[in-house]
């Protein structure tokens, strides 16, 4: 029974939770707060049991787990499609633990102007749109959830975002949408070019079986290609990032840079790469070539940011190049390189947007040099925290972003074989040359950064305000992201463990690697 | 077809069209009798008509025998059942949100709801039409009460020109339709639809018969108004009264569409090499320009109008990728444009239903107008919004549905023609949500101007609500509208 | 060229001459009764080619009813009745529309049907009156049910009468005064109580 | 008789009846064009009707029935018509079409 | 026994990390004590671990006899190797990444080295760093860097040694910057970080291709791998190549030694123990830990060889004009660390042998010059003077350490720098004759600047402000302690073959046939040329700076002519024109010049020009080009809705109008369709 319906019950949850909070009176909003607390604890406990079942129970830890298929419209195939495995499963975890993380937050602090009960209900809707991609085995489930995160989200960035939330706002929900009716479209294809289903398996064993032909597998990989790259964001897609995550509230920073870019990225590894195994070998080389270029590029525009949540922001597209070229690799490494640096970027930049969320709120500015040094000063702990989360950022071992970077690049080194074949094993070693470099211009931006917010004097106008340092609730919603920083760097393994055996059933089915 | 068999009539099979035309005439009556305010009490008569025809159309779809009176003139399938069973349900809802707009004034409501109830008569009518002669007049019978009813805000000059306009471009595409079915007549010696498809089958496409089948596009292009027959629909819609402008935008199109799926589906399937790339042509300039156009508007029923001019142009996209004897594609498109429609009309209502609304307190509809409601009726605001999300397709919401049939088809005609059309809905959709989004915005994101709320009573209450739920049910339960649409498919061969 | 066709050609003739003539005649009553006479020369082709209760239903019906309503019609819109510009600026733009269309549907026609001849047998009354009320009595029933329609609509449309107000949106630019006594209505209240929305919304609104 | 001949009247009839409806200024012109549109129609329909009965034949009458049923249409139609006409005079004391633009854009 | 236990060295300080810091502030010494007694533990640990290595090596050796007798090594007798891991995670495939210790000769020397160097910072430190408001963050620093450098030591694996790698460098970023609040300190401490980083990047590639080639990324699979000789030649010294890169930063070696200096910006103890003594021979250390595959790589072992060379040459110059006596030392570790490469390219041994001693008296003269500047309140050497009598401990200590560098015997560093010579010799060839030649003239200059150093600081009178004193004895302690290594640690390799099997060589080989096949030998004539160069530095500088070392040395002609009268009137008129007027004057300044204007101007540069290109690429690109793109698109969208409205124009006969046109239109597609 567990088995059969633990993931829609988790998935759901939040929305029930949702709906819930709506019921709440006006008069009583606060309530809403303690209301989704509860419910994103509960629903995040649900999901480590997930997790601790997936290896305690019949799966034992490989395969597809808590599978539940049941039709939903039998006349095109479409079902209700869910299931788990070592791909998604560090992934779908991590979205409840961030989206609990961020109920805690609001109770610290929430973006004028204020109505928790809107915007909790718009987070936990959010929660299940994520959980649900992660989880969905069939393609038009797949992109209901992948969709239904676009509304909260637009939502979350019009009514509490910056000054120019409105423009980020439509920006970010125009872009991404814009990418994913492609996708669509690609995904209506891959039905009636394969098996006639939707259902993600099956199209997977018609791609490893060779069902598709050549010519269609380029046409539908662009389209898809198309949907997940503006989401990564790869480059040149990526314009609408900076401007969604400077201006969105510190708890959709979090969420959109933690979990909402790692829909992309898992897509490519779910769907692009093992149902249009071909094509993926021939889009291979671009979308390596357009990570190096995030890379190199995203580090290049952090340098000349003048706002910090910019500046992180912009540091989000180097990062996702370095797991898009883990997955252009195609190789088990480079993907599970690629999941670890998903999980490693949820994670910190999740942390990052948060303590600049927190700077921000008692700064009431975003300007680097309106802030002019010396937060070490004013707040020893904040600054103390920025220093260590922008330290592990910029891929410091053995903090997580230096598993998923340089196990990336020895996966560019020894690229898929079949790239070999095609005579791209040159090319990708300067990729890797060049993604090494882009490791130092990271550390570079970052420090950058540091020695201009941390360090250094205080303004006078700062000291004398006296600034409270990091709040109870920001440790508590904190001090997990920051453990499981170090947990994940110093045992890796807790990632790769369970990504491995999946990452490599997926990839020798291909028989790309 | 002998006398017998056309003077034994089934009464049952008749039976809605009889509750509804029963409902009007008492409507009608009735009001004579009723006073100053107490002539809303017809309306709750209307309702209760809609509400016995389709407990009779649902009786007749248990029944499930096809059923005919009159011969071909009225029969009774699944397709006319599930379309009656789709107008019926606009009416009542039509009909709600009609209740308060029109309880405030003391003169002519029984005469509106009668013209209403005859319009939607005409569109049962239509749906059980096998005949090119019936289709016709069924359709004028939709036609001439919206000509009237466009023109109801007697007082109000737009109101006036809106029914002008109109009544020129629908008499004018009324006589262009009628000169192309006088010449398919003569081409093929029959009115009866199957009659036409039978002699068309083989026949050589002459340049008069394209022209005859061009000019039945057009009159029916003017009904469900597709670029560039849609000039009249910004105006009217501004100009009628808002239910009317629902019921033109869901009703009306809805009607167009079901004449334009019999004619085109049944009677010029062999042709369908001709006119399909026609109609994609024209669903692209459709769907772009009213999209475009939207852009812009800074009033709300305009800004409706146009973005009901883009779907229909969404709607002929189906149509568009139909191939001469390809019978599993054409009902699959076929089935597309209902499940299209079904779900057009629950949310596109909706909307009009929250515009009646808001009206009701800022009569100038402007967008500007709804500054701020998300905080002064949330209630409204978040219905307002799930149509109009569910209108730029985006699921999980029954706008996803009708757009997932439709791009379905598109690229499962697989030809080059369709796979334009994939892109060009693509990018539309994503068009379209630049000025639904810009709504939601205004009303979440934007200071009230006027901090009062807005009530909408309860008939309006109940439809907005009501829709609100269709709208997302329909999403979960997108299996029974795939299957009610599949079932309901009518294709020449099929 | 047979009698017929002859008949047939004095009649486009004629009535092709008042048809142009309506379209451009400059005095509006002159315009109506060329109509007359090209409606006329319609039921005398109709008459040509076999369908006498069709041509006399075009004189009663058109001549007799529908010029008669568009000479009310005239009157009532005190159109000026002395000769002047009829015509908008659209007029090249139309001879041209409509100069193609002729010549299209001319050059289609003659290349589809020129040498098709039409059966000129008079079709008997009888005969169409069984066909009419068996086999059409459904489309013909329903008709007489739109004409009732159009006819109440036209009425609605056309009268004045006592206690008649505006709808509730009913503004000359849609100025932002909304109607106050139906904003502080109580909503769910609204199915017992009386709107006064009327007589505020006829202040405001009467033209 | 020659199919042609009334076949080219009828479209002599439409295509005044829209030189008419595009260029008239006063509404009851237009109206009048209109009318003679569907003239044209039932010229068509009985010509039709006359071609199809020297062919296969047409027991049910249809192109004669037809056309009397665009008459009555035709009725219906005026009746209608030229109530909208007398309303817009009423209040604003023209009939002219072009002059109906407060909507547009 | 103890080797079994050896992860205990690093673990023990991560340890004290983690004590440090969350309960450091409430100790009574303010977290001190948690380091000290750490260090202390790890150094017994790795004494112990010492031991055990030197037993079984000189147990394998002493059973061969004195080094070169035999022409081959026994069969069955293997260098000492403890090899234990546990798979940290697997990374796909049949790739794993093994936490694992590797335990030989190199391991237990770098062990003792760091440990004892570390132990002694942590116990200077008390005293140095008395009183500072970060007193707990520095010793948990001090002890972060601790363990991440026997991390570094002790890692079996490539990835588990780079984490080690970038430990040290983040380390060396938050101490150099340690404090904070002077933007000098920050930009140093990034400049270091960067450049450190930049080399990096040469050592990810490298260890990203030696991983590659060989489908593993432990030491040992790789090191089998290059044996087995199954590989790309060019691949491999690529990789090498790479890895030289890597180290060429670390270790602050031409071209990217600037940062070594601006370094000094952090506090003393730092410096001593990170930017002498430990990190900064993580370079040299990692070229060790790989010797037998660059011996399988000629080009890369020359172009160890001629790098070393060029760095040990030019930063002794430069060493020469400093005022700044932490600069002299910091040009000095440059230049020594420069012996230790160029080493490495001709022998093993000799390379790890300078390593280990230079630790030592290196990070006493750190620590000295510590002490120095504490009473001094200054790092200005014209600002010193005199202190020798009022800083006798400091003194005498630092001078043994002096001593050593300049490698008088029987010296430590004589006998480190005296086996890199004979290598070289050895060797021969183009390489080897030029790391010779520059070798000895490199000690002529390093005797020349200590020398200087040395008079400036302790001759004279004193100069500055204020009365200097003594430092405290937890300062005065580790000198103390320091200096005895400093004079007797290179005691233990001899270069007497007989004594060979119980020396350092024979403790730190990782291969008995290569202990064999290259001898530990002395060269009289080579240890007696470069004792002469040696004293002749030291002679030349105290003729210059003896009398009156405040006086600018320019003006001290007199002095010149009467040390040329004296004795060696050419000798001295040699020393005035080479060292003074040549080298000091026009070689050394243009070596300045090269290095801050053109090196460090093309570091400058190159992150200026970085970043001007990061703000063109994000003005113009990004904002402008691809955002504009995107913005323009939408723009044109509801351009062209804005003019299509204007298609509605409100005329209904242009409605109709439009209509009919409409028809035509369509006729037209339709005709085309048909």
């Amino acid at each position: 029974m567990w088995e059969a319906s633990a993931l829609t019950i988790t998935v759901f949850l939040p929305l029930l939770g949702a709906a819930l909070i709506t019921l709440i009176p006006k008069a009583r909003e606060e309530l809403a707060k303690p209301v989704a607390l509860v419910v994103s604890l509960v629903a995040f406990a649900l999901s480590l049991a997930v997790l601790a079942g997936y290896y305690l129970g019949p799966a034992g830890g490989e395969g597809l787990a808590y599978q539940l298929r049941v039709d939903w419209i039998p006349i095109i195939d479409a079902s209700y499609h869910v299931a788990i495995d070592g791909i998604s499963l560090p992934l779908f975890v991590l979205s409840f633990l961030l989206t609990f993380l961020c109920a805690v937050y609001t109770f610290h602090h929430l973006e004028a102007p204020g109505r928790p009960k809107a915007f909790l209900s718009l987070m936990l809707l959010l929660q299940t749109g994520m959980a649900g991609t992660f989880v969905a085995f069939d393609l038009v489930l797949f992109f209901v959830f992948w969709e239904l995160v676009l509304v909260p989200m637009y939502f979350m960035i019009g009514i509490w975002g910056g000054p120019r939330r409105e423009y980020a706002a439509v920006k970010f929900f125009l872009y991404t949408l814009f990418g994913s009716v492609f996708m669509l479209v690609a995904f209506i294809a891959l039905y009636f070019a394969g098996p006639g289903t939707f259902d993600i398996v099956a199209l997977q064993e018609a791609g490893a079986a060779g069902e598709f032909g050549l010519t269609f597998q380029r046409l539908a990989f662009l389209g898809i290609f198309l949907g997940l790259a503006v989401k990564v964001p790869m480059w040149p897609f990526h314009t609408w990032l900076p401007d969604a995550h400077t201006e969105a509230p510190t708890v959709g920073s979090v969420l959109l840079a933690g979990i909402l870019l790692k829909m992309g990225t898992y897509g490519f590894v779910r769907i692009a790469l093992p149902i249009l195994p071909e094509a993926a070998v021939e889009y291979a080389p671009i979308i390596g070539a357009l990570a190096v270029i995030a890379i190199l590029y995203g580090a290049l525009c952090c340098l000349a940011q003048t706002d910090l949540k910019r500046l992180i922001a912009f540091s989000s597209v180097g990062h996702m190049g370095f797991v898009m070229l883990g997955i252009a690799t195609l190789t088990p490494v480079g993907v599970n390189a690629a999941i670890f640096g998903m999980i490693a970027h949820g994670i910190i930049t999740g942390m990052l947007f948060f303590v600049v969320g927190s700077i921000k709120e008692r700064y009431h500015t975003r300007a680097i040099a309106d802030i002019g040094g010396g937060v070490l000063q004013t707040m020893p702990r904040m600054g103390a925290v920025l220093t260590f989360v922008a330290i592990a950022s910029l891929g410091l071992p053995p903090l997580p972003g230096f598993w998923g970077e340089i196990v990336a690049l020895y996966a560019a080194f020894n690229p898929a074989p079949a790239l070999v074949d095609a005579g791209f094993l040159t090319f990708f070693r300067v990729l890797m040359v060049l993604g090494a470099i882009g490791t130092v211009l990271t550390a570079g931006y970052f420090l950058n950064m540091l020695q201009r917010v941390t360090l250094g004097t205080a303004p006078a106008r700062w000291r004398e305000a006296e600034l409270r340092d990091i709040s109870a609730i920001e440790w508590g919603a904190w001090s997990p992201l920051l453990v499981m920083t170090v947990a994940l760097g110093v045992v890796p393994v807790l990632v790769f463990g369970i990504t491995d055996p999946a990452v490599s059933a997926v990839l020798t089915a291909l028989g790309v690697s | 077809m002998d006398v017998d068999q056309v003077t034994q009539i089934d009464f049952f099979a008749l039976a809605p069209e009889l509750a509804v035309l029963g409902a009007s005439l008492l409507v009608l009556l009735i009001e004579l009798f009723l006073h100053g305010p107490r002539k809303r009490f017809v309306n709750p008569i209307a309702v209760l008509g809609v509400l016995v025809a389709f407990g009779f159309v649902v009786a007749l779809s248990v029944d499930g025998t096809e059923r005919a009176a009159f011969g071909e003139m009225f029969v009774v399938d699944s397709y006319a059942l599930a379309f009656k069973g789709f107008f019926l349900a606009v009416a009542l809802f039509v009909l709600l949100t009609s209740y308060r707009y029109f309880s405030e004034i003391r003169t002519y409501q029984g005469e509106y709801y009668f013209l209403m109830l005859s319009a939607f008569l005409g569109m049962m009518l239509m749906t059980s039409a096998r005949d090119l002669v019936m289709l016709f007049i069924a359709l004028e019978l939709v036609s001439i009460p919206g000509f009237v009813m466009a023109g109801l805000r007697k007082f109000d000059l737009r109101s006036n020109e809106g029914a002008m306009k109109f009544f020129l471009i629908g008499v004018l595409s009324a006589s262009v339709l009628l000169f192309g079915l006088s010449i398919v007549y003569g081409f093929t010696g029959t009115t009866s639809l199957a009659g036409v498809a039978a002699s068309l089958e083989g026949a050589e496409a002459t340049p008069l018969l394209l022209a005859a089948t061009l000019f039945v596009i057009t009159g029916f292009g003017f009904k469900v108004s597709a670029v560039p027959f849609h000039f009249w629909a910004p105006d009217t819609y501004e100009g009628a009264p808002i239910p009317v402008a629902a019921f033109l935008s869901v009703a009306s199109k809805a009607a167009g569409f079901a004449g334009l799926l019999q004619v085109t589906f049944v009677a010029f399937e062999p042709l369908a090499d001709v006119w399909a790339p026609v109609l994609g042509v024209i669903a692209i300039l459709t769907m772009t320009l009213g999209n475009l156009t939207a852009l812009t508007q800074t009033q709300m029923v305009r800004l409706l109008s146009y973005s009901s001019v883009a779907h229909a142009g969404y709607l002929l996209v189906p149509f568009a990728v139909v191939q001469p004897g390809a019978t599993a594609l054409n009902a699959d498109a076929f089935s597309a444009v209902l499940i299209y429609l079904f779900a057009y009309g629950a949310m596109n209502i909706g909307a009009f239903a929250v515009v009646t609304a808001v009206a009701r307190r800022h009569p100038g509809r402007r967008i500007t107008d709804y500054a701020g409601l998300g905080s002064r009726s949330p209630g409204l605001a978040v219905a307002l919004t799930l149509f109009l999300v569910s209108l730029g397709g985006i699921p999980p919401l029954v706008g996803f549905i009708a757009k997932l049939a439709v791009f379905f088809v598109a690229v499962e005609a697989g030809t080059t023609l369709g796979i334009v059309l994939a892109a060009a809905v693509a990018i539309n959709t994503v068009i379209s949500l630049v000025y639904y989004l810009r709504i939601a915005r205004v009303m979440w994101m934007e200071e009230a101007t006027d901090p009062e709320p807005v009530r909408p009573g309860l008939a309006l209450g109940f439809t907005v609500g009501g829709l609100t739920v269709v709208t997302v049910a329909l999403f979960v339960l997108a299996p029974l509208l795939w299957g009610a649409a599949d079932r309901a498919v009518l294709v020449a061969g099929g | 060229m047979s009698i017929p066709d002859l008949f047939m050609l004095g009649a486009f003739v004629l009535g092709g001459a008042a048809a142009l003539l309506v379209v451009t005649a400059r005095n509006v009553v002159h315009a109506a009764l060329y109509l007359v006479i090209a409606l006329v020369a319609v039921a005398a082709s109709f008459l040509w080619m076999g369908a006498e209760f069709l041509a006399w239903a075009q004189v009663l019906v058109y001549v007799g009813a529908v010029v008669v309503l568009i000479l009310f019609g005239l009157m009532l819109t005190r159109a000026p009745i002395g000769p002047m510009a009829q015509h908008n600026e659209n007029r090249k733009f139309a001879v041209a529309v409509s100069g193609g269309l002729f010549v299209l549907l001319v050059t289609v026609i003659v290349a589809t049907f020129g040498d098709a001849t039409v059966d000129v047998t008079p079709v008997r009354v009888a005969d169409l009156g069984e066909v009419l009320y068996v086999q059409w009595a459904f489309p013909f029933m329903v008709l007489g049910f739109l004409l009732t329609v159009s006819l109440i609509g036209a009425l609605v449309l056309a009268r004045r009468e006592e206690g008649e107000g505006p709808l509730p949106d009913d503004t000359d630019e849609g100025s932002d005064q909304g109607l106050e006594d139906a904003a502080q209505e109580p909503g769910p209240s609204d199915v017992t109580s009386a709107p006064g929305a009327g007589d505020a919304g006829q202040q405001i609104g009467a033209p | 008789m020659q199919a042609v001949f009334p076949l080219t009247f009828a479209a002599l009839l439409f295509s005044a009846g829209v030189y008419g409806v595009l260029s008239r200024r006063n509404a009851v012109l237009v109206l009048m064009s209109v009318e003679l549109m569907l003239a044209a129609v039932t010229v068509n329909l009985v010509a039709f009707h006359g071609l199809v009965a020297s062919e296969a034949g047409d027991p049910l009458l249809s192109g004669q029935v037809f056309a009397l049923f665009v008459m009555g249409i035709g009725a219906a139609e005026v009746g209608v018509g030229l109530a909208i006409v007398l309303l817009l005079y009423r209040n604003r004391a023209t009939v002219n079409v072009d002059d109906a633009d407060l909507m547009k854009y | 026994m103890f080797s079994e236990w050896a992860w205990l060295i690093p673990a023990l300080p991560a340890l004290s990390v983690l004590i440090i810091v969350f309960s450091g502030r409430a100790l009574p010494w303010k977290g001190a004590e948690v380091g000290i007694v750490a260090l202390l533990a790890s150094l017994g640990l790795s004494l112990g671990v010492a031991w055990e290595v030197f037993s079984h090596n000189a147990g394998v050796t002493q059973g061969i006899g004195p080094a070169g007798d035999a022409d081959a090594a026994p069969a069955g007798a293997e260098a000492f190797l403890l090899e234990r891991g546990l798979t940290l995670t697997p990374l796909g495939g049949d790739l794993a990444v093994e936490l694992g210790m590797r335990v030989d000769g190199l391991a237990a020397m770098m062990f003792v080295l760091v440990t004892a160097v570390s132990l002694m910072v942590h116990i200077y430190s008390t005293g140095y760093m008395h009183g500072d408001a970060r007193y707990t963050y520095f010793f948990a620093l001090l002890s972060l860097f601790s363990f991440s450098m026997l991390l570094l030591v002790i890692a079996s694996d490539l990835l588990v040694l780079l984490v080690g790698w970038e430990l040290v460098g983040i380390c060396s970023y938050l101490l150099i910057g340690f404090w904070w609040e002077d933007k000098h300190n920050q930009d140093a401490s990034i400049k270091a970080f960067l450049t450190t980083k930049l080399g990096d990047v040469g050592l990810v590639v490298g260890i990203m291709a030696l991983a590659g080639m060989f489908g593993t990324f432990s030491i040992q699979g790789v090191l089998d791998g290059v044996a087995a000789g199954d590989h790309s030649q060019a691949l491999l010294t690529f990789a090498l190549l790479a890895l030289i890169l890597g180290a060429v930063g670390k270790s602050a070696q031409f071209p990217l030694h600037t940062w070594l200096p601006d370094a000094m910006a952090g506090p003393t103890p730092v410096s001593a123990l990170i930017h002498a003594a430990t990190m900064v021979t993580a370079g040299v250390f990692i070229v060790a830990r790989l010797f037998p595959a660059y011996q399988a790589a000629p080009v890369a072992q020359g172009t160890l060889a001629i790098i070393g060379a060029i760095t040990l040459v030019m930063a002794g110059l430069l060493a020469l004009v400093q005022t700044d006596l932490k600069r002299v030392l910091a040009y000095s570790t440059v230049s020594q660390l420069g012996y230790m490469m160029a080493a490495l390219s001709f022998s093993y041994v000799a390379g790890v042998f300078h390593l280990f001693t230079h630790g030592f008296f290196k990070a006493l003269l750190f620590l000295g010059a510590g002490s120095v500047i504490h009473a001094a309140h200054s790092n200005h050497m014209t600002e010193m003077g005199g202190l020798r009598r009022v800083m006798p401990v400091t003194f005498w200590t630092f001078l043994a350490g002096s001593l050593a560098l300049i490698a008088i015997p029987p010296l430590a560093g004589f006998w480190s720098k005296d086996e890199i010579l004979v290598a070289a010799l050895e060797a021969g060839g183009y390489t080897g004759t030029v790391v010779l030649v520059l070798g000895a003239l490199g000690g002529l200059i390093t005797a020349f600047y200590m020398t200087r150093a040395l008079y400036l600081v302790f001759a004279g009178e004193f100069r500055g402000h204020g009365h200097p004193h003594e430092s405290e004895p937890a300062m005065t302690a580790p000198l103390i302690a320091l200096a005895i290594p400093a004079v007797a640690i290179g005691w233990i390799n001899l270069p007497f073959p007989a004594l060979q099997p119980l020396s350092l060589s024979s403790w730190v080989m990782f291969d008995v046939d290569y202990w064999v096949a290259n001898p530990v030998e002395l060269n009289a004539v080579v240890a007696v040329i470069a004792t002469v160069l040696a004293l002749a530095g030291v002679l030349a500088a105290r003729a210059i700076y003896r009398e009156a070392p405040e006086r600018d040395p320019l003006l001290h002609l007199g002095l010149l002519t009467h040390v040329l009268q004296r004795r060696y009137y050419l000798d001295d008129l040699y020393t005035d024109l080479i060292a003074r007027t040549a080298v000091r004057d026009k070689l050394a300044p243009a070596a300045v010049w090269f290095s801050d204007r053109v090196l460090d101007g093309a570091v400058y540069w190159s992150g200026r020009g970085t970043y001007e290109l990061g703000q063109g690429l994000y003005a113009t690109g990004d904002q402008r080009g691809i955002d504009g793109a995107v913005n323009g698109l939408g723009l044109s969208a509801l351009w062209s809705g804005a003019r299509m409205r204007l298609a509605q124009s409100g005329n209904v006969q242009l409605y109709a109008g439009a209509l009919f046109i409409g028809v035509f239109v369509l006729a037209v597609v339709f005709a085309s369709g048909a």
